[in-house]
This record gives C-alpha cells, structure tokens and sequence, in this order.
C-alpha cells in the first residue's frame, strides 16, 4: 500500500542529521516537523526572516507578526533569530541550509527538478523556491510518484519549466525512499512502501530503477 | 532634523512625493509588516500607472490588493501572487504586467539598489526562465546568473518603533523585506506602531539607521490580518 | 594671511546643510564637527560603523568599544545608530552620504583625487578613502595649497596614484575657498584669506582659476 | 546541539580546524573588536604559510601583529596597515605579501562570500589601481567594476555576547568587520565577553544568527587597547 502524507513525512524525516539547519517546504515537507527523532536537534529555517522554527501556537498566543513562508502562524523558540529577506536569503544562497524538503512536480534524470508552474493554467510564482534549490547543500523531494493519471513525474527530462538545473539528491514518494544518482542517471530503491515491488515503480517510473 | 522627520498622518506624509507612472517598493510578506496606512494613502491618493515592487500583491480584499482593483497598477514585480483571484484575471486580460523574481533574487536586487551594487552573480534561476536573456559565467565550478539593482522612487515600509531621528525597529517577521526596501527609495516613509522618543532605541539593535527614512508616521491602528492561521490545542493538564 | 587649521575647518563647515548627513576625513577635516553652525542639524557616519557621532569622551568615559574611523575614542547620542562594516558600506555606496570632507595630496582639474599613498614611501593603504568618493554625493577636500615647496596641488592631471576619477567638487585651503568646475577644467574662487590675492593663488595652481 | 559549541578555550576550539596555507578572515578594526584570544590560540598553534583577510594588521605588539612577529603570515589582504612598523619592513623586505582593498570592497567581497555571490560591481576603485585587470563596465551611465568574493578556511570573530546556540550581538563599534566575517568561513569561531543561558538574547536583536557559528568561547579578560585614546575637558560647573 502506498505512503499515506505522515508516512512520507516520517521517511523524510530520515534525512534530517543531528546539527543540521533545514528548510521545509509547505505541504507534506511541514509535516516533517512532528517527525523529528527525539535523539537528535535540528534548526528550521524560514525564508521569510526566522531561524528556530517552533510549533503552531496555542489558539491564545497567535501573532500576526509570526509566520512561516507558509504565512502559517509559527512560534518562536529560545534561541531563534529573526531578520530580513535579504539577509535569510543570504543565508540560503551562501550554502549554509544544510537541507530543504520540498515538493515537486516533476524530478529529471539529471536532477532538474520542477515544482513551480504549469504553463497555461494561472501563474503563481516562484516564491523562494529557486533560491532554495540553487543555494542548499541537499535537495529532497516529497511527492507522490506518478500523478493522477499514472504517469511518471521522474522522467528522462522535464516538460514543466524548470525550478533549477541538477539539484534533486533524493526523493520521498507514496512508493518508496529513494537516491537519484544524477550521474548515472537513475534512481536507486532505499526503502519500498508495503506492497509496492519493483516491477510497480519501474512501471511508474521514466528512468533507469535499481533495485538498491 | 528629528521632529521634521514625523508628519501627521499618511496623506500628509505622501504630499508631494507622488506621480503616476512612479515605482514604489512596499514591504511586507504576505499581509505581514505591510504598510497599511501607506497603502490606504495611495488609494486616496489615486495616483496611478504604478510599477509596484513587493514580493506578494496582498491577498483578496486587503494590502496591495486595493490598489489592483482601483485600476492604479500597471505592473507587479514579485515572486508570488497566489492569493490573489484578482491578480490572475487582471493578467489574464493583460491588463496587468507581472515580473516575477525568484524571492531571493528579489530581495538581493532590492539590497544591491540601496547599497550602489548595480549588477550581481547568483546561482538562482540559472537553466530557468528567470535566466533567459541575461549573461551566465562560470565561477568556481557553477554556472551563477547576472542580476541587476531595484531601486524605487518611493519605498512604504512599516516598522514597529521609531524614534524622531528615522531610527526603526521591526518586530519578529514582520521585518522581512522592510529594511532592504528602505535603503532602496529615493524617498522612503516608514509608518510605525509607536514613535518613541530619542534616546528610546538602544544604538546596537537598530536595524533601520535614520538615514534611509525621510517621513515617519504613526498608524492609528492595525489590523495585521491572519492569512492562514494555524494552532495546535494545548495539552492536556496531568490529572 | 594664509588661514590656519581652525579656519580651514570654519570655512569647510559652510558646506554643511541642515539635515546633512557627513562622513569627515582624519586630521583637518575631523575639525569641522567644531564648527557646524548653531542653527544647523547634521549627522556624523564613522565607516567603521556608526551614525550619529558625538563629542570626545570625557576622560573617565572612554569606551574602547566606541571609536571613531581614525581610532579615536568618541561618544554616542541618543539617536546613534551601530552596524557592520558591510552596511556601512552599502550606506556609503549607495549615494545615502549627502558630503564627505576629506583631505588630499593632489585634485586634477577633472577632479581626480590623489589622497591615499606616494611611491617610493610605504604603502598604508586606502582605508575607505576609495569608497568614500565613489559613494558620496559631494566631496569637499581641505588641503594646504600647495606643498612645502610652493608646488601647485591642484594640478592639470595627478602625478600621484588616483583615489578616484571626476569626485572632487570643491576645495578649502590655506587660500581660500574654492569651487572646481570639472566641465571647464578650472577654479572658480569663492573667498580668499586676508592678504592672498588672485596673483598669489595662481601663482600656486595648476589649473585656470577664475575670480568667482 | 546547543552546549556542543561551546569550547573551554582558544586552544581546544581551534583543534583539528587549522593546517599551513590556510586563509583565516579575523574580525577588527584597528584593535577593536579583535578575537584576541583566538589570535594567540594561532600564535601558540604554530600555524604558519597563513593568508589572513583583515582589515588592518594589529598594531605594534598587538593583535595580527604578533602572528606577523612569528613568522606566521605570507600574505595580508587588508584595507590598512598603518599602524605597523614591522609590516613595513617585512613587505619591503619581499618577506610579506599584500592585497590592498579598499575598505567597503573588502567588507562588500566578504558579505558576499557568506552570501553566495562570486562577483559584483561597484564605482569604488574604477581608475585607480585597484581595478587593475578588473573587467569595468558601465552601468547608470557611470563606470563600475567587477570585484569577487571572498571566502576562508576559518573566520575568528569577537562579540560581547553569545547564547549556546550560537547566536551572537556585538558592542557599539566593536562590531565592524565580524559579523560580515562569521558568514564567510567554512568554520567560524566566535569568542565573547559573556555566554549567556538560551532564552536571554532578544530574537528581534540577534546580530549574527547561530548557523554561522560552529565554536564558541567565552574569553577569560579582555585587553581592548585603545589606539587613540581621545577625550575632552569636563565643563567647569557654573559657579
């Protein structure tokens, strides 16, 4: 049976090393938050000014002044730092995100990801997600493996416009845990979601499957 | 020149600095730290063919929206506009210019036009359509992008406190885009929450210096709407 | 009579308007914060950091973690404000310092300026001499006329290493007050010190110099 | 991880992150705001064959000039280095290499090595020496040229305070050069008046946020020379 949306969460959380200073996107990579092993301390980064993301505030304490990129009300914790857009920013493009989760649309061979826009329906922006995915030091991608039709969103190359060029190190989707060697262009199997075996992912798949 | 800094209220603030065809940077992040009062001034104002830069458009029937629908924007420069039905049949009907800009790319372009950097390299959007048209050069192994300054003719920022001297002080994330923002208009008006005497602000935690604020004024009120808001419930007590 | 160091300062002082925003060069230049008119409000930036420069401590106030770009102890205000050097900069060249008062070895009558080092002696470096004519938005240099030899200072094109091109707008010396047109490649004389006349500073320029 | 980056002193802080050849960015201007302790932890380390971004080079019997005194330092990339007689003789001896940059081309190339920007252009130094080699280009209808990043091995800041996180604010002036600095280094080691509990920094007021700090010490005592020490006469009191 494929991942549920915490199931996928709980998998990406798998990336997440004691130390590092991560980025979440909005939708199932926020999830991650709740699934952070207890042994271990990471740092969640907000692009929109705030380092030391803490939990969604009891109904009492919310503060409009206090949101994530997701202009979700967040709270702080004791050590969290607020600051501007271009200095946050600084901080994601000078490489010292450790790693972002993100969703996506569609993931290459090669590591193109595209997660931004689909030509012909309403644009909506980029927001910081081209930032992120040029500037981070890992790249995760959480999305369901085919889309609604069954058809591969990791393929040869993508057809969507591009978010960045090379950048996807992995991928969390409803059939499995997997590495994107983007050299050998291929995706290896790290973990497979109960009943789903590898003849399924190669079926829903446009690259190169190894069975890890 | 302290006292001459603080003006009354928005209108008189925005006297003489407005004229259609103008660009204005407006801080905030989504409805967070936007410039209410300012907003709500140029909408009475009715100055308009406005190039507005902002990272969002307000959300529908608040912030940079008002002005949308009062037909006074000509074009956006922003990375994203998705809370904004508006927005999308505006453009649709090409009634409206929109720019977008990789957020981050947004915020160094604005922080490059107030400190004289007229042209920077960045990894961002590199392969992309934010790429197409402009030099790409290899440095230390990766392609990076050439970006160039932001500069406006009127930047809106709202701030928590000042003080008379144009000192500000921003509040958690509602500072976002503000201070980069305020080094980048020729003019710049900050309205504020509280204006606090001189001597209120310690020197080592002022993220605005005066010198990039020409007006300052202090707003009635503010709303701050929530856009999404998100709680958790508390835990239980131990019995 | 030539005017002394005080009087070079009194006089480079009528460039300050109120609401000016200043940076003031070591030496000379450091004397015109004694001479800002009464009626007048101007703000002192030290590069090093800081805006809204105050009175030398007392003695029993020095603080070593105040200080000015030339090293000396100095004082806050109420409405000062501290930064790094990388925002000092970003104020400095990004045209927000209305005029910067600075000392010089040479001025070109295109307004170059040689004020940083001399071959052949030892090199100390430009500090932020470069930034500051680049950035500002009217540079007054306050010079002694001519050198110890009676040679012009003010020259048809510098001798020494250039500080930066087409920068200087106008000049206080021992002589008088002067304003450089760039355009025309000349002097015009705005005020003479008792006893100096039109034959004495030509005498001692370089360029044309026209009576004003 | 919090406690984990706390040191017990400038020697065990520095283990295992220095090796000859390195570049080390040291934060300061003039003596103030120097990581003095850090400085002698590299004295006593031995390190040698250094390349050391600062802005200036200590003075006489102080600060970096005790690294030059030992042979430490091959080449200095500075904005002045004034105060220091035996720089002189050492670089024209040919015993010592030096990259002058002007100051804000030196704090603009560090922030923007800490910020992912390889290059940028500003009107500073275009004619002179330093722009060199350097491709110039036109912008605004004025000449601008392009300067690149700088980055180090390790950065040494000063700071008054730090939380266990890593989070730093600075004292008045004694900030300058490092909070750019703490950006710029692929290890950065901060050493502080004070390290205070979680909880006790203002998280609107921090300087530099805990990411760009690996190591932390608190210094034992600090020197904190004064290189012109200036005063004025107290007022008479009126009779």
């Amino acid at each position: 049976m494929p991942w549920t949306r915490e199931e996928m969460a709980e998998r990406a959380a798998l990336e997440l090393k004691d130390g590092f200073y991560v980025n979440l996107g909005i939708g199932i990579p926020t999830l991650v938050a709740n699934f952070v092993p207890s042994d271990i301390e990471v740092v969640l980064q907000s692009e929109n000014g705030m380092l030391g993301i803490g939990p969604f505030p009891y109904d009492d304490d919310v503060d409009p002044d206090l949101i994530n990129a997701g202009k979700q009300t967040v709270t702080a914790l004791p050590t969290s730092s607020f600051f501007s857009s271009a200095d946050s920013f600084a901080m994601i493009r000078g490489g010292h995100i450790d790693l972002a989760i993100l969703g996506a649309m569609e993931v290459a061979a090669n590591g193109d990801l595209a997660n931004w826009t689909v030509p012909g329906k309403m644009i909506k922006g980029m927001g910081g997600a081209m930032d992120l995915v040029a500037g981070v030091q890992r790249v995760v991608v959480v999305m369901s493996h085919a889309d609604k039709a069954g058809n591969p969103k990791i393929v040869e190359s993508c057809s969507l416009p591009l978010t960045g060029i090379a950048v996807v190190d992995a991928i969390v989707s409803d059939y499995g845990r997997f590495t994107l060697d983007r050299n050998a262009r291929s995706l290896r199997i790290d973990e497979l979601a109960d009943g789903i075996d590898l003849e399924t992912v190669r079926a829903h798949t446009g690259i190169t499957v190894l069975a890890g | 020149m302290a006292k001459r800094k603080i003006f009354s209220d928005a209108e008189t603030a925005l006297a003489g600095v407005c004229f259609d065809g103008m660009t204005i940077m407006s801080g905030g992040f989504g409805l967070s730290g936007n410039p209410e009062h300012l907003i709500a001034g140029l909408l009475a104002s009715g100055v308009k063919d406005l190039t507005v830069i902002s990272n969002n458009c307000g959300a529908d029937g608040f912030g940079l929206w008002t002005l949308l629908n009062n037909g006074q924007i000509r074009k956006m420069v922003s990375s994203y506009i998705g809370e904004n039905k508006l927005f999308a049949e505006l453009y649709l009907a090409g009634k409206l210019e929109l720019e977008l800009n990789p957020q981050g790319t947004l915020a160094e372009r604005i922080r490059a036009g107030g400190a004289g950097i007229p042209a920077f390299y960045t990894k961002t959007g590199v392969g992309t359509v934010v790429a197409e048209g402009k030099p790409v050069e290899e440095f230390d192994g990766a392609l990076h992008v050439r970006e160039s300054w932001l500069r406006a003719d009127l930047s809106i920022v709202k701030a928590w406190k000042a003080d008379p001297e144009g000192n500000l002080v921003y509040r958690k994330t509602a500072r976002n885009f503000n201070p980069n923002m305020a080094t980048a208009g020729k003019v710049t008006i900050a309205e504020v929450e509280e204006i606090v005497p001189a001597g209120s602000l310690d020197p080592d935690h002022i993220h605005t210096p005066g010198i990039y604020v020409n007006r300052i004024i202090q707003g009635p009120s503010y709303e701050k709407r929530i856009e999404f808001r998100t709680v958790r419930p508390r835990e239980e007590e131990p019995a």
